[in-house]
């Protein structure tokens, strides 16, 4: 047992903290949130081709680096508190754990290397229209008819739903709900509307599907397969939550240590001194759930519902702390951080935002209640427990 | 212990519901139900309305241009107008203008200044602009650093002013300002009008998380004004600082409530209309419904203490506090009922900023409720955040001892 | 329109104040909670022969001094803070509004007299066995026979149920629920079990009904008597509430004023110092809430429907601003604060006792969202909403 | 990244259960299930099992008795005890014993103080009580007053500590004393060990609001203790008392986190027992499983950081600020689940104060569950208050600066 990183996973979040610090400053944050900007195209190519971090997590048959889930959450905590806009989330933490795990062979000897190599972004468009993830397919139809699998339906909210290359959604078929791939350059029948976000540096979009040609691409282990795919975007999205968090803490302390009121750093007075040390416990406490929840998905002994219940327990806890460390922020920033200029609400609209990205905490608390109610009684006899 | 309002107040309500149903349209739903061109239009003659019927300013000496109303009268109009979802404050600096400046100078100022200045704002030839922050000295009132020295009959002003709402619509600004750099920290301030259309003063918008640009801030190079715009003696500012911030409560808390009860029901039908119906939010609601009661309660005290001719006390950080507070928590409540909405804000946009939204909102914008969440966020810093409004209350109410002060000389501790 | 206490009223709290100081002191105090004491006689008889305070909100006609419900409240807020024992609040705070307000004419003749003398206690067993108040008659059932009405059934948590000399309770007919009265002294077939109180200065019983004599006391205005009823004694119990946010509040500033810890008095530290003024910002809400409910309910033309939803409100609002101050007192005052000989804990047990006395606030907030659903929508036409 | 524990160690727990299969009867529900003549019984027996097998300090080298266990086999120890219900501390003075004065007494002792001590420790000839906090110095710790004078070969020791857990059960007391009343604050600190059985030391039971009389007060009126047994050397006594309390966390972590666990495992029992089924209760017990999952996690992280050899960094006041605020929340939803039943407990007594009760505690036990919403309360005062860590993280981990010193001299602001 060493729940520690090691040296070399150390090193990558030290070159990824400073990979972003220098390439994606203030004036490239700027952009994206001032002007709209979905993403930079360049950028995109630098995170892929200089640094090969799409592909992380991808197999290295299928041309990719074979790091772990754990080598993700890393990234991605960098990445979040970076607060890089780019398909990068979408792709390597949606829509690769849904090919990874719920597609058939086939489609991953065929996408995994295109994605792997930033030629095709992806997303998976996950939420039903209540909010909750939908793994039964229960908003889109998929139809087999002479020439194909056709969908139709719709799907909201979904990441980079606009400017994806490849969308990934699970839809209802008379035998049951399957996993089926549209090709968006081509699709006919598809509609795709990049909507305003809560989070300027997240792109959303909704997406209808009329008679759309899709490809089924859900192998015969698509059901555990999904349950792993949606618990591994959900701990991927706890690491972005936890970018959010190390990103606040460091904000509010380095503000607190130098603004001056009252002749004092406001960090002196215990009101705001305590605000800070909040924001550290619920920073260092959520890193390690996170990263406890990742070494566990890392491991290939690890069941579906284990992993399904750490995901749970994760999300929960990452949305309440990582609202209250951005709300404790905005608070010792005081009047800069609500300035459209100061970064601050950035933290803040990303924390909220991501709490309803993969389902809101009632959801997921509501899971862990089901996880309670079929423990075992620890009472009688000892035993029975061990 | 009577909660009642007297009969007269009561026939007073009855008058401002009759005027209110000759003067607004059958089909009224509220001011923000107005598409942007009718509220252009509307907005004109209503202000045009209000001055004629002295219903702008209820509160101020009838010389001046006042209604003559006592602060009970003056409630019953606020209250009538949530109600209805008119505006008692036409133009965005109006708010500035009627509810601090203006009794300021009622208070403090001069006849001459009370001649020049209150007639003006009441025809919005004056628009004020509040000028108390500064940029390093936020929290801290009386650190402010800008300074004016008098030359000749003129003051000359150097230093910056920040966080002016609608400061980019006003014309003028009141200002705490240095003017005598050798007393100790409170004593040296003075209270200082100061008109924009010069060359020394240059007023930039501050744009706001919200994407909006409501807020601005005022830089002062050489500014002048006439030694007459000194408001309540040279020295004195501090003081009248503290009596203005006493003004703004009293007349508005009852109203204020009835609009904090009214978002909750539009709350309640966003909801409905959402199809969201989940125990623990419903409980929410409730809670939040408690507040409201609440702080109607603490306003019909705060009526009672404003109406006996009594002094503010520090007590009024609790509704501060309560307030503040509690539009955090309404519009974290909102977001939670919105769900994935929240996500992706669509509907009718949001029309006010420090408070709850007038009648004519869609209950089902989610453009409205994320606004409304991000704008609450301010809440507890301006204004005096929570922090200095418990110090208030623990030092200045409670008597508890001030904490050490840092030795000003050398580095402390 | 004065909300505020009048020059009497000022007097009559001030002179409660200095009588309670004066005659329930620390000593008196001790020997309740230390020896399990459930009241002390000649207090009592202090009480209610020298000041009259039973009787203060009985009829002048019933022998009483005809004082409002705000004139009860200011009695109930000094009793409460000085933490005193005795049949007070069952009397005149429980069992007095029911009779008053849910009692016939004969009964409160025959009554209302006797227990504004002092000379006999009362008592209203009022909740369910949920826990929350039972105006149905649930669990207890009356049935006539020839010798008149008998109960069976049983009550729990009934206050002051051991030593009451008289009971009221709502029991079951055939013909719907009703108000009867039980004398202890002499009823057959009743069983009173004083229990082991969380808050050793409220005396709790279980009271088990076998066939036992009972008077039929409710007239025809019960059913809405019993709602005002239940509201008014909600209130009292929020004023009671109150008297413990007074309470804690002094003593809160009072140690944190001069404990003097790192070489300053602690209530110069600002988590300290919030902490205090965070239970004054309880303690004056609180008051102004029970005080605007009193209000309501010393104007006749309140009806119940307005008086209930005062009643949940304050109710609500109490139980939770009240436990709120409570913990801010222990942790301000650390250590001694867990000492039995310390008074704090007294203030801790009674706010969490009290909350549960006359249902959970739970609860009275699931009363207070049905008020919410039956208001009617504020958007369409301001005229309706006048 | 690897949460998983070694082969060795996992062959090292089927061990222990094995152990405990054999030495505990079929039958067996947990030790709180035990009447009290049985509990006093296996009490006897076990600490002597315990002793035998060196599980009694698993971690203490064995050849001054303990197990000479790395800490993550001291860790499995505990949480299969845990699990089984069955107590690795007997005594009520052994925790103290077990897990502060010995760990000291071996870092910091001469060889002789150890040769001395740490059997008669384990053999419980010495039971030990705790002596840092006074009545005047609760929260700092180093503004101790009780002072010892050296006197030939022996210290005089005058002045009073409070808050014993088990006091009134120890035989000897560890204190941190004022040898230098010169040095600074905490410059002129030592630690001092004295034992009971004299006339200088009298001990007081402090009763406490749950109406036990766990914790004692001693007092010192010229008590002696031999020179000899001063630990760690003179004024060195704050360094000592820091290394101290560092050794409170490491090898219980996962142990209490299961125990935790547990304990919620009963309290979803008592609301089925009690037919409590609302939705807001079960989403707070979710969160507190949550709550629990993450000091698992934060136990795992801080058992790998002392495998390691790295000293406690100050971020263990994250875990003892987690762990007695979630203890307050926990407790104050077991007894909203208790609804009225809180009013009046009844049922079996708790067992314990300081954490989840042991197996073997009736799930409906309304007095147990009220006695630990009572325990919990001091949870965030004792052991350096939530203010404390607080602030030591404040300061010690974030770099934020002190608050400014009262001026010593003269009464300061």
């Amino acid at each position: 047992m060493t729940f520690d990183f090691t040296e070399d996973q150390r090193d990558f979040a030290a070159m990824l903290r400073s990979f972003f610090d220098a390439q994606y400053g203030p004036d490239r944050l700027r952009e994206v949130v001032d002007h709209g900007k979905t993403y930079d195209p360049t950028f995109w190519r630098t995170m892929v081709d200089d640094l090969d971090l799409v592909g992380l997590t991808v197999a290295e048959a299928h041309g990719g680096s074979g790091g772990s889930t754990v080598d993700l959450c890393i990234l991605l905590e960098e990445y979040g508190r970076a607060l890089v806009t780019s398909p990068l989330f979408a792709t390597a933490g949606l829509a690769l754990p849904a090919l990874t795990e719920a597609g058939d062979e086939d489609s991953r000897s065929r996408w995994l290397p295109r994605i792997a190599s930033g030629a095709t972004t992806a997303t998976w468009a996950v939420l039903g229209s209540t909010g909750a993830p939908d793994l039964t397919g229960t908003g889109v139809q998929a139809t087999q008819g002479a020439a194909g699998w056709t969908l139709s339906g719709s799907r909201s909210w979904v990441l980079d739903g606009a400017t994806a290359d490849v969308l990934l959604t699970v839809a209802g078929t008379p035998a049951g709900p399957g996993l089926f791939l549209v090709e968006t350059a081509t699709a006919d029948g598809l509609t795709r509307t990049a909507t305003d976000a809560l989070d300027p540096t997240l792109a959303l979009a909704e997406v209808a599907f009329t008679d759309t040609p899709a490809q089924r691409i859900s192998g015969d282990h698509a059901p555990d397969g999904l349950r792993r795919a949606l618990a591994l975007g959900t701990i991927a999205l706890a690491a972005l939550q936890l970018g959010c968090l190390s990103g606040a803490l460091d904000m509010a302390v380095s503000y607190a240590g130098t603004r001056v009121q009252f002749g004092r750093p406001i960090g002196s007075f215990q009101a705001v001194k305590h605000r800070c040390a909040d924001v550290f416990i619920d920073t260092e406490t959520t890193r390690w759930v996170v990263f406890h929840a990742a070494a566990l998905a890392s491991d290939p002994e690890t069941g579906a519902d284990a992993l399904e219940e750490a995901a749970h327990l994760t999300s929960a806890y990452a949305a309440s702390s990582s609202f209250r460390a951005v709300a404790n922020l905005l608070q010792v920033l005081g009047g800069i951080g609500y300035t459209w200029e100061h970064p601050g609400h950035l933290y803040f609209k990303r924390a909220t935002a991501a709490a309803r990205l993969l389902g809101s905490s009632t959801h997921h608390l509501d899971a862990v209640s089901a996880v309670i109610d079929a423990a075992p009684s620890a009472a009688p006899g000892w035993g029975a427990s061990a | 212990m009577d909660i009642k309002l007297s009969d007269a107040a009561e026939q007073y309500r009855a008058r401002v519901r009759s005027l209110l149903a000759q003067e607004l349209p059958a089909d009224w739903r509220g001011i923000a139900a107005l598409s942007p061109e009718e509220r252009e239009q509307f907005d004109r003659t209503w202000r045009e309305f209000l001055v004629e019927q002295s219903l702008l300013a209820p509160g101020w000496p009838s010389e001046y241009g006042g209604g003559g109303l006592d602060i009970t009268s003056h409630s019953v109009v606020a209250e009538e107008f949530a109600r209805a979802g008119v505006p008692q404050h036409v133009l965005l600096t109006d708010p500035v203008g009627m509810t601090l400046l203006g009794p300021t100078v009622l208070h403090w100022g001069t006849e001459a200044q009370k001649q020049y200045f209150i007639p003006r704002t009441l025809s919005a030839e004056i628009r004020w602009a509040q000028g108390y922050s500064e940029p390093e000295a936020g929290s801290d009132l009386f650190g402010v650093r800008t300074r004016a020295v008098l030359d000749g009959d003129e003051w000359v002003v150097n230093g910056s002013k920040i966080w002016q709402t609608a400061g980019a619509h006003a014309n003028w600004i009141f200002a705490l300002v240095r003017t005598d750099p050798e007393a100790p920290k409170a004593k040296g301030l003075s209270f200082l009008l100061i008109p924009y259309d010069q060359p020394g003063v240059e007023v930039r918008a501050i744009k706001t998380m919200d994407g909006g640009a409501e807020l601005a801030e005022v830089f002062f190079d050489n500014a002048r004004t006439s030694a007459d715009n000194l408001v309540g003696g040279a020295g004195n500012g501090a003081k009248v600082a503290l009596t203005l911030l006493g003004f703004e409560r009293g007349s508005g808390g009852i109203a204020l409530a009835l609009a904090t009860k009214l978002e909750l029901l539009r709350l309640r039908d966003a909801m409905r209309s959402f199809g969201v119906d989940d125990v623990t939010l419903r409980r929410r609601l409730a809670d939040c419904w408690t507040s409201v009661h609440v702080m109607h309660c603490l306003a019909l005290r705060n009526l009672t203490v404003a109406a006996s001719g009594r002094p503010p006390g520090p007590e009024s950080s609790i509704s501060k506090v309560m307030m503040s507070e509690y539009r955090k928590r309404v519009t974290e409540l909102a977001v939670d009922i919105l769900g994935p909405r929240a996500l992706t804000p669509t509907g009718m946009p949001s029309k006010v900023n420090l408070g709850p939204q007038p009648l004519g909102v869609d209950a089902d914008s989610s453009t409205a409720w994320v606004a409304d969440f991000l704008h609450a966020r301010p809440g507890t810093v301006y204004g005096g955040s929570s922090e200095i409004q418990r110090n208030t209350i623990g030092e200045q109410v409670l008597g508890l001892p001030r904490e050490p002060r840092p030795v000003p000389a050398t580095k402390a501790g």
